[in-house]
């Protein structure tokens, strides 16, 4: 089993969501992050000084999958969260050794 | 008259002013409270600055322009720019027979005039752009309101035919409300209000700042309704403020009730406006209500309320804050009420009331709608689809209201409320 | 008496409600800021609709009940539902000497009623349900406090033996103090709040709307003190600014060095209780006092509050926004402190302040208790744990104070404050 | 005088001293809101104590330095310890003129007296100490403050010499501006706001509470300049309400104009001070303007903040309130506006302008900066590093503001805001 | 060595911390996240209209552990996290190199 | 390729982030936690009752990184977060298997 990390921006998350959402993925974790790299937060004013964030609010979607669902997943996120410009994120995947399902105790691909 | 009830009296009309000028702060936290955290600046910033263009037109031409002080019965006219004080007594105890002096009356009447802008404010926040925003507000204060105003209290033809509107539901809150509607239609939803699957509410993000905000109004209402009086008379303003303080408390426990009964909820910003819908609905006739008549016309009024809101939801018009139902509808209903209970009740005061209602109506919401439309084909009224998904705050102020606080999702994702 | 000092005089009088109608505005911010963000909404809420059942149940039965004007001495007496202008002048300018309108007296007495519930209000938050409390606040506000209030103001049995009570420490703060108290020993402690380890503190989620609240309390108390002078007597009501005033400041003083001295702490909570209890102290003697017995009543009652609060935790009664502390515990101070200081102090008159505070105690915190007992056992008073975890905002009201920001995990879990 | 004048008289400068009163809610929510979230119980805290300083240490000491009542034209005076009122009449209608008694002058001047050091609040905010500053508060409310003012109000040498003052532009506004000057210079800059890259602004962590708190400063102006006139005189009072009203709105539009010129933004933090920029700027010539010309002194206030903040900036001292541009800047321009615009314009009185801001200036400069500079080499007067960095609300308080909501990283690292 | 992810309720989390203090468990780091799956946030009403959050609020609890007391812990959250209602969450155990303790710079088993 | 996650205190993070942008590392994500540990909040006091929070707010920095390079990242990390009281925090390493960049889709040391 693999769990994929995807860094999104926030405004394609909802493009995201519903791809996932056609090819059956229903079910994953967000988390809410900081974005350091190429792109930088907004320039903002206050008080006549000029100044900017170092970072840039990002949206980082955990999804557990199976490894042979796990591409698709990959691809999925690839194609609805790309808008060609600098700042676009990155998706990491990463070998998972065992998954619980709390509610029933199941484990391997029957928990996710 | 003598100099002290003169003192007594002016002082009254100037402590009224006061009033009237807090509900500029209770406007702008209400509305600040019922948009979303990445428009708080934005609406803050409109209304300090329509406090400033309210205030400043209707010292150059405004006042002028509502009390031009010439034959009565007319539509319009206009005594010229500034202000000057009458020469001598004129210009003290005997300007108003004692009332107040021209300088409490000039101060008292500016600030109400600001109060139509604050109006539409609200209604078209998190998607104007700033601007033209600012330009509408300058036109719509200087030059509408006065004008319809002028029909009633500055003497024109809508007094002489028997129109009465106490303190302003139409004249100032329909007005207000109408200006509003114009606005809207221009401009269209905000993003993700209105989806195929139906109406996707998009919740204020500071209740408490709401509540202050309506509780700053009724505060200034006291003002705003016994001002009106035009004098310190003890029975007269003691009187409008029972009413007023009434139907205020009539006006939560009607909307209490409806929106118990229709949703099954106690919805919090639904008895923030069903009390505002009460004030605004006992403001046309304050003065002429017993105690149960303005329970009466409050009750109804919170009855209203919910209604209203989900009519407008139906009809596809966003108003973030209710101002249509609350000033719009209410002051109707409230200019409606003179015809129908209190001192003046009867069938041809229904019949003036509608008239002016309808006149008044029908010159703001032209004159707004022709104001926002040239607007709309010049300059653009609406900020671009990606500055509302950021915000207004960051995209036309490039500030942020609360900027040491994480941001929540929900700011920017438009699906998830 | 010449029309211009009644107008004068009315005309402080109504600005007198005004500003203690303010102090509902200063309530609802000062508990929704002491009380955890998930519980804001439900707050706000039933300070909304206390205020409007305050006026409507004063105007129905509670301004008959507590001024019914028979015989002098009484206990009880009822002068009809409604309210009706007394024929002619007496209900002007005749109506009380020239003081205040008929109307005047009606409106600053109701803005007094709904006061008692707001402190109940902020006592039992976080844990009642919201249809038996507010039951229980018609009741209250409508049957126990205009009786007891009778007792005195209306020239009932407690005025005819010499109790004193300006503007009502006892019969206001107090009243609403021991219905706080019958209602949070019914009720029991928040989840979480008294654990074996001890006791645990539920921090407030906003103190900068609870500081604005304590601001505009004291604010308000200008017109709860001052107006109770019930005339614009300049030297009266100016001296009752500056007790009034000169009281809180020693409040704040009071308790910054006790909670300083007890606690080695700048607890912000404590001051602006401090400053309350100040005011609550002087408010039953503010026109007898001279500035510095203004300051000493003021400083005790600072120095009670920390003292006062510790020993309502100890005693395991909750009280989130020490509503005990302040306004029962020194409602009592400042009652009693009418016969130490100032102009009436004496021995009898202890006797009398004495009397007083134990029969309108008993008469009140028997009647809450029963009322809370009764919707106990019938409809039940407190939410399920369940509820109480998620908060009543969402359990109650289906909403959230501030939707689109993130919610702590402080809010869900028990332990982690 | 007649009893009812009297009565109307006093009656509104009894309710200008609860306008004045509310200023200070004014300033501790602006400043609160102009502050990170670290350091708003800090910022709170102070702003309470201070009220309570001013009101106890002004009954002590100040009012009876401040109006010594001695021959006129000296430089100090004292007329003893605490109050009490003149005997008989005097202390009421005699007391001055018909227009208030004793008490209500004290109240009235009381409530003026602390805002000198909440001005000075603002601008040390965030990383000086508690003990040092209330010391220092203590100090500079009951002697620097009351010293300069009897110059002027107490009819000593400046008022002799013909400098005018109507509210104190100077007195108060600009004692309070030298103040925080001293004390910012003492101080030094806030951790991180001065780096080698440039300047780092620390954007305030809630402008909607700034947002109210000018509103609620204008709205306690209309007492502070209307109250100034000391009697109800319905001209004179309702003058000073045109031109305070008109200077505010066209100090926002003069530091809107501004700033979009300047920076080209629409900084809302620019056009809250700009509006109070207007209200200071008007107050030492309220009486004398006309609308026009207190236009043009708000104007130029307005225009004045924006330059004056980039300065202040520029020379490194950290106000981060903007108290210095508003306060200092804006009320030595409105105290010279007096010599250039309005009834007393002229040379001469330019020259008694200017000798008034430089000796008043002098003398709280130097007190301001040797009090400060004895506690900084005795006590500390700046927290540590490690302080500044949690916040002060922990390291002094060991509180947050708003303990249930996730603290952002922008609290604790310093380079990202 | 292992890092385990749990997924949990908010108002599950007191006794997890408990359960995990039991087995000596005492070092964890807690994330809150939004949870995308079966169960849906709240219902909400506001100005006569419903809606709900199609997330949930939850916690993520992080712990590293070695190999042998992995399986303990997995099994400790189980229990304690568990209501039995759909919407329980998950754990997934993931593999770790190495584990550095900043203070001493002290790694592996000794970091922990 | 790795993945390194190091959890440090608030106030070390801008020497963190100065030390890694001085080896060429500019690219990371930030996450707010709550670290349970051995260090507890702060004391607090409300109302004259004593109260603390266990745990302690701390970031979490993440930085995908080649083989090679981890090792100075963690390496730099454990030096520029270090004040060497209780508290400092833990660097984790662990192995990804695949990286993409969303802009273009490039993999593996490309997309870091
Ligand atoms: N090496 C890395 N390790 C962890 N996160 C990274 C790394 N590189 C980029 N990110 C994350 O991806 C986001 C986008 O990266 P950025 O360099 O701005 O643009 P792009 O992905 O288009 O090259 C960053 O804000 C950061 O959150
Ligand atoms: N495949 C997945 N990948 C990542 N997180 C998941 C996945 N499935 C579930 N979760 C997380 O676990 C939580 C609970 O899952 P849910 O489907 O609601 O109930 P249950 O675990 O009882 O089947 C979700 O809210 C989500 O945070
Ligand atoms: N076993 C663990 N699993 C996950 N996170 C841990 C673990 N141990 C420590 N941490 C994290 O590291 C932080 C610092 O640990 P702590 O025990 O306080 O000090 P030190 O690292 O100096 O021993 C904790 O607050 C927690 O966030």
């Amino acid at each position: 089993m693999k769990k994929i990390e995807a860094i999104v921006r926030l405004q394609c998350f909802d493009e995201v969501r519903d791809a996932l959402a056609m090819i059956g993925v229903e079910f994953f974790s967000l988390k809410e992050v900081k974005g350091y790299g190429l792109q930088k937060g907004e320039t903002m004013v206050y008080r006549g000084s000029i100044y900017g964030k170092d970072y840039i609010a990002r949206l980082q979607i955990d999804i557990l999958a199976t490894d042979e669902k796990a591409d698709q997943i990959v691809k999925t996120i690839l194609t609805s969260a790309r808008t060609g410009e600098v700042g676009d994120g990155k998706v990491f995947v990463l070998d998972v050794e065992q998954v619980y399902r709390i509610r029933n105790g199941e484990t391997g691909e029957n928990a996710l | 008259m003598n100099e002290a009830l003169f003192t007594a009296n002016n002082l009254w009309i100037m402590i009224a002013a006061v009033l009237v000028f807090v509900m500029h702060l209770g406007f702008a936290a209400l509305e600040a409270g019922f948009v979303r955290r990445k428009n708080t600046v934005n609406i803050l910033f409109k209304n300090v600055m329509i406090i400033s263009i309210g205030l400043l037109t209707y010292y150059i031409l405004g006042f002028n322009l509502m009390y031009p002080g010439g034959d009565p019965g007319g539509f319009f006219g206009f005594a010229g720019f500034g202000l000057s004080m009458p020469e001598g007594a004129a210009g003290l105890i005997e300007y108003a027979d004692g009332g107040y002096t021209y300088w409490t009356d000039f101060i008292f009447q500016a600030m109400f005039a600001a109060t139509c802008c604050t109006i539409v404010s609200g209604a078209v926040a998190e998607r104007i752009k700033l601007g033209p925003f600012l330009i509408f507000c300058v036109l719509f204060v200087s030059l509408s309101y006065p004008i319809t105003g002028m029909w009633k209290w500055g003497a024109g033809w809508l007094d002489e035919l028997g129109f009465y509107d106490f303190a302003g539901s139409t004249l100032v809150h329909a007005v207000g409300g109408f200006g509003a509607l114009a606005a809207i239609i221009l401009l269209g939803a905000r993003k993700g209000k209105f989806t195929k699957e139906g109406i996707n509410p998009i919740p204020g993000h500071n209740l408490p700042l709401a509540a202050i905000g309506v509780f700053l109004l009724w505060f200034g209402w006291f003002g705003f309704n016994g001002g009106s009086v035009l004098s310190g008379d003890a029975g007269a303003v003691s009187l409008v403020f029972v009413t007023t303080a009434l139907s205020a408390a009539a006006g939560i426990m009607g909307s209490f009730v409806t929106s118990y009964i229709l949703f099954k909820s106690h919805d919090l910003s639904m008895v923030l406006n069903g009390c505002l819908g009460g004030l605004v609905g006992i403001t046309a006739g304050a003065d002429l209500m017993s105690p149960m008549e303005a329970i009466a016309i409050g009750f109804i009024a919170g009855i209203i309320i919910p209604f209203s809101v989900v009519m407008f939801d139906r009809l596809r018009l966003d108003d973030p804050v209710g101002a249509t139902s609350v000033h719009l509808i209410c002051g109707i209903w409230g200019t409606l009420a003179v015809g129908l209970f209190g001192d003046l009740a009867g069938i041809a005061q229904i019949g003036y009331q509608i008239i002016g209602i309808a006149s008044i109506g029908a010159f703001t919401f032209t004159f707004a709608f022709i104001v926002m439309y040239v607007l709309k084909i010049t300059m653009g009224i609406r900020v671009s689809e990606e500055d509302e998904l950021k915000g207004l705050d960051i995209a036309e102020h490039e500030m942020s209201a609360y900027p040491d606080t994480n941001i929540g999702v929900e700011n920017y994702a438009m699906s998830i409320q």
